[in-house]
């Protein structure tokens, strides 16, 4: 069955591209395609799932993601995850989402204060999500990172833990939590959660830069996360 | 008229960049330096006259965009 | 014409930076004194930085012809056909001065103005590379100026969203007072769809798009072509600081507008802002120009046209658009939030004729302008070369133990792990990189062919070995060729065409003359004989401080083609059992080493020299390999010789060890594990694959010698039989990979 | 005792981040906003009770370190 992505583009988006890439290319066989969405348009049309994607939304000037979550089209997207749609933000898409309120929380400066970029492992684990009910909860997969402002922190950490809504947590190559593999300071190693209900999530990682393996030999374990997205979207009926 | 905002990361909150400039200042020798926080400082031109007026625009301008009230406290004085 | 500002004269021509005969040659071109406008005009335009005036006869003997180039060098860029009608446009470009003086946004300035120079042409920027050199480890402001520079370049990039794939980095002391930014980039174009900085079409608009002028970087190309002088910090300029966001916005548009028929010609303001993009234009056409410079978005109030003509400021481009569609170019700008006004139009007059307010304050001819001045300076072989040429090996004492030489040479600055560079960098946006920084001496990025999905490779590899260069101008250039050329074989990319940036000292010193001359004419007969035509370039002079200058460092940026990524053999040993042999001369020379200047403390001797008909056999031999897809790693042995490219390959992501048995030698032990000479590479394969790797070696006559298998846990070397060696891939890795964060 | 240093650009630097700012805050309804600077805000907790001694310190450490005083300027108080 046909499933539709919209993929957000800011002034300064700049995995964009990667995004529709993926869902337009890398599974165009399992069915899914995708467009761009402009940031001035006020609805987000007919689509099934939202990918708000990486980059330097306004030069990530002020604070990462700041302005891009006043953007026009900002008002649909929340009301698309009102309704429940499936959307998942990517690094800066992340920041976007803490920052326009859909996810809590905030992504703050890098502890070793620098930009970093590298392939990281994360654990899959808290409550079943669209973009990763498919994986195994404890299972480890390997990702890149990029970015300067990922370290997670909350007020309230301890909410968010009990609740399940933490979904991705840096480890080692062989899935142990540790500080050493903690990339950025982030508070508990949290990569990546979702909102409390489960359909919005955020993730510093990069699973679209790994799901073709022939790009730097890194695996392609990020391809689960869209074809998690796509069996969920399957199973919960027609399209919207 | 010109309003100037001051940002500061709440108490709690890890401030690494302050961190690593007291650091440094350790090692250029300098004593007595028990730490250091880093915030911004942001001036915005205004139109108009009334400081009133403004210090309520600005307040409402620091909410909505210029702090992140998850982290960050802020101070408007108007000049 | 209008005579505002100081009363010119000789005296402030000199200021300028022009010469009294340069001033006497304006005013005899003219015909009358210039007007203060005028002068600083012409100054920035007959600098250096601009004119190229001691470097143009003899960059015009380097080849830039070929089959496979549609632009060489006289635009912003060059453009190399890769077939199936994609084009790569590509070229390297110096920001040295601006990144001593304040390293975060001269270098970040730096990767944006090398950017443009290739969106400009009408391709996308997919690839970008750095070559920075730096001073003693352990000079006061190295530190400072890394941290600086490596964030700069980063920032830059990271947010405009373009993948930092290769580089390299060297520390020597003669960087001290003059540090080296040098960055490149890379851009994917349809080859029909190029576009030039040409002002055509009487009567057609003038665009100018994106940032405001400001008071910024005014006379920053007579500074850039200035040599240093102790005091020179305290009259620092108005620093350019660089909004990659703002130049996002401009690519996007840019590349939306050229999809449209509205454009004529493009180019981005570099240095010399407004004056050398509408001289240049101008020139190239063959038409003339005149600007009404009130139109001009300015930044700051009371700005004069002295001013706004030679303002540095960022992030702005002009355009000539046929005439009536100049809205649809507007449109699209305000779509992405940019200014932009038209500030002038194309005229038939040969002259750049520059007005405010309906005033004329500029009227030149353009011809003489962009022409400017061409020296032939004059040039002595310097005396330091006599003294170190010659190497007496017998003074230098082999090392007791190879496995502690070993360690102490993978931490050495130049050898060592430089992730702490690249990992700033975002190497792998716009989901195209197929080898990373760290993975293999050449940057891979992948190139979908959109008709057929067929996916290519283009590659790229970029540095110099400025010592080699110091002791020998000629050979050492031949060297720095030869190495990009093996760098790029080595991932299995045909060479297709270089750029190149060349960094020396004063060229009114015959010495620094002699050295550049040499270094031209080995760059030129290297990428003759190698097929490898110069499409691009830069020329970075006045490299010196207190009469102190830096080794000549003419960097390459080499760029080749793969015909299907699957082909890529990247430097790491993949798997346990797999044979490792030397490809090319087993042994090198200790002249010139980076072993001979990190262990002895001496740069002296003669480095080998490049051979056409010996080394090409083993690029051959390589292009082969790969192409036969029977490698399963591949890598060049430079600095460090084979012992350090060993110690690398094991070192990769799979970190595994390996057992070495070389022959017995009759020469010295250290030259054996860290000699140094061109076309050689450490490759490995399966047991499966080694009758058909030793078949294309023996094909192209190049010599293979099978010196060990992968596996275990350390890196063992037995030397004639018995074991000279023997550490754990721990203890690599420890003094490898921790070295630079140690003395960052 | 407590330092505050103030460390903005000097005037014709060019401030993207405040001008993308600025832009923002128009886009969002507020008028009248004619320009917006952004600048460090720092605090430093020093040892000591000479506000003199400390004044002349955190000179030192803003032109050392803390300002960039190619393109920045700084103001110092003590409290
Ligand atoms: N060393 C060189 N080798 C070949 N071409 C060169 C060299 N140096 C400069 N050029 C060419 O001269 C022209 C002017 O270069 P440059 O002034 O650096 O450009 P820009 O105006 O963009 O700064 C370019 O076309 C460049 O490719
Ligand atoms: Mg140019």
């Amino acid at each position: 069955m046909a499933r539709h992505f919209g993929v957000i583009r800011f002034p300064g988006s700049n995995c964009d591209d990667d995004a529709l890439h993926i869902v337009n290319t890398v599974l165009a066989d399992r069915g899914a395609t995708g467009e761009i969405l402009w940031h001035k348009e006020h609805s987000v049309g007919q689509v099934d799932g939202l990918i708000v994607p990486g980059g330097f939304s306004y030069g990530d000037y002020l604070r990462a993601g700041a302005i891009a979550a006043h953007a026009p089209i900002m008002e649909s997207v929340k009301a698309f995850a009102k309704a429940g749609g499936p959307i998942i933000g990517i690094c800066n898409g992340f920041q976007i989402l803490c920052e326009a309120g859909l996810l809590e929380g905030a992504l703050t400066r890098n502890e070793s204060l620098r930009f970093i970029c590298k392939d990281i492992y994360c654990r899959i684990e808290g409550r079943p999500t669209p973009f990763s009910k498919d994986i195994p909860a404890g299972r480890h997969i390997r990702m890149p990172i990029a970015h300067a402002e990922g370290c997670y922190r909350h007020p309230d950490v301890e909410r968010l833990e009990g609740e399940s809504q933490i979904i991705f947590r840096y480890c080692d190559a062989d899935g142990n939590v540790t500080s050493d593999a903690n990339p950025n300071g982030s508070i508990n190693n949290i990569a990546g959660i979702c909102n409390a209900s489960g359909n919005v999530v955020g993730l510093m990682p990069h699973p679209e830069r790994a799901c073709e393996d022939v790009l730097g030999k890194g695996g392609s374990a990020g391809l689960g996360l869209f074809e998690s997205a796509l069996d969920s979207l399957a199973n919960s009926g027609a399209a919207r | 008229m010109k309003a100037k905002v001051y940002v500061t990361l709440k108490s709690g909150v890890l401030d690494p960049q302050g961190q690593a400039v007291g650091r440094t200042l350790g090692k250029l020798g300098y004593e007595g330096v028990k730490g250091v926080r880093i915030g911004k400082y942001v001036e915005i031109e205004l139109e108009g006259h009334d400081p009133k007026h403004a210090e309520e625009e600005v307040t409402k301008m620091c909410n909505e965009l210029i702090a992140n009230t998850v982290m960050e406290n802020f101070r408007v004085e108007i000049d | 014409m209008i005579q505002h500002g100081p009363t010119v004269d000789a005296n402030l021509a000199k200021e300028h930076g022009l010469a009294s005969d340069e001033y006497k040659t304006l005013c005899d071109g003219l015909g009358r004194a210039p007007s203060y406008t005028e002068l600083g005009v012409v100054s920035v335009m007959w600098s250096e930085h601009c004119s190229y005036k001691s470097s143009r006869v003899h960059l015009k003997t380097l080849p830039s012809d070929g089959p496979q180039v549609i632009e060489g060098p006289g635009e912003n860029a060059g453009v190399v056909d890769i077939g199936d009608g994609q084009a790569v446009v590509f070229k390297m470009e110096s920001h040295n001065h601006p990144s001593f003086l304040e390293p975060y946004q001269g270098a970040a300035t730096g990767v944006g103005g090398i950017c443009r120079d290739v969106f400009t042409m009408g391709a996308r920027p997919i690839a970008l590379a750095d070559c920075l050199r730096f001073g003693n480890t352990g000079h006061e402001r190295t530190s400072y100026l890394l941290h600086g520079v490596v964030a700069g370049v980063g920032d830059y990039g990271n947010c405009f969203g373009v993948p930092n794939v290769t580089g390299d980095v060297v520390f020597d002391d003669s960087y001290n007072g003059n540090i080296l930014v040098n960055a490149f980039c890379l851009g994917l174009a349809k080859s029909d769809r190029i576009f030039r900085g040409y002002a055509s079409g009487v009567g057609n608009p003038i665009l100018y798009v994106g940032a405001k002028t400001g008071r910024d970087g005014i006379h920053g190309a007579t500074m850039a072509s200035a040599e240093f002088a102790e005091g020179s910090e305290e009259k620092r300029p108005a620093v350019q600081v660089g909004d990659p966001f703002m130049e996002k916005l401009l690519l996007e548009a840019c590349l939306e507008l050229m999809e449209s028929d509205a454009l004529v010609g493009i180019q981005d303001m570099g240095a010399a802002g407004l004056t050398s993009c509408s001289v240049e234009m101008a020139a190239r056409a063959g038409s003339g120009v005149e600007l009404h410079l009130e139109s001009v978005p300015m930044r700051e109030e009371g700005m004069t046209p002295y001013e706004l003509m030679l303002s540095e400021s960022q992030e702005r481009m002009l355009m000539v658009v046929t005439k009536g569609k100049e809205q649809e170019a507007l449109d699209t700008f305000s779509k992405w939030d940019l200014d932009a006004a038209v500030v002038g139009h194309v005229t038939d007059s040969g002259k750049v004729i520059v007005k405010m307010h309906g005033e004329v304050y500029a009227d030149l001819p353009a011809s003489l302008l962009a022409e400017g001045l061409k020296y032939d300076r004059p040039q002595e072989r310097p005396s330091y070369l006599d003294e170190v040429i010659s190497l007496d090996l017998d003074t230098i004492a082999e090392p007791d133990d190879i496995g502690e030489t070993l360690l102490d040479m993978l931490a050495a600055p130049n050898l060592c792990d430089k992730s702490w560079v690249f990992q700033q960098y975002d190497h792998m946006v716009r989901h195209g990189t197929v080898v990373r920084p760290g993975q293999a001496s050449s940057g891979v990025v992948r190139v979908v062919e959109p008709e057929s999905g067929r996916k290519k490779g283009v590659a790229i590899a970029a540095g110099c070995n400025a010592r080699h260069v110091y002791l020998d101008p000629y050979e050492g250039s031949r060297l720095a060729v030869a190495s990009a050329y093996a760098d790029l074989v080595a991932v299995g990319a045909k060479p297709l065409a270089t750029t190149d940036c060349l960094n020396f000292g004063n060229p009114e010193k015959p010495g620094t003359m002699w050295q550049f001359a040499e270094s031209v004419r080995g760059l030129g007969d290297a990428c003759r004989l190698l097929n490898t035509p110069i499409v691009s370039g830069n020329v970075s002079l006045y490299n010196e401080t207190d009469g102190v200058a830096i080794k000549p460092t003419p960097m390459i940026g080499m760029v080749g083609l793969i015909d299907d990524i699957d082909e890529v053999v990247t430097a790491s040993f993949k798997e346990e059992g797999h044979h490792i042999a030397v490809l090319g001369a087993l042994g090198g020379t200790l002249s010139g080493s980076e072993f001979l200047k990190h262990c002895h403390g001496q740069e002296r001797g003669v480095p080998i020299p490049f051979e056409m008909e010996r080394h090409s056999k083993v690029f051959a031999a390589m292009l082969e390999m790969t192409k036969a897809r029977v490698l399963a790693s591949a890598e060049d042995i430079s600095d460090g010789g084979l012992l350090c490219c060993i110690a690398e390959c094991c070192l990769g992501a799979q970190n595994l060890g390996a057992q070495l048995s070389l022959p017995a030698v009759e020469g010295r032990l250290d030259e054996l594990c860290f000699g140094e000479g061109p076309a050689r590479f450490v490759v490995s394969y399966s047991k499966e694959n080694a009758a058909a790797v030793a078949r294309a070696a023996a094909g192209c006559g190049a010599s293979l010698l099978e010196v060990g298998v992968v596996g275990g846990r350390e890196l063992r070397l037995n030397i004639g039989g018995e074991l000279s060696m023997k550490l754990p891939l721990a203890a690599m890795a420890g003094a490898f990979g921790g070295a630079f964060e140690a003395f960052s």
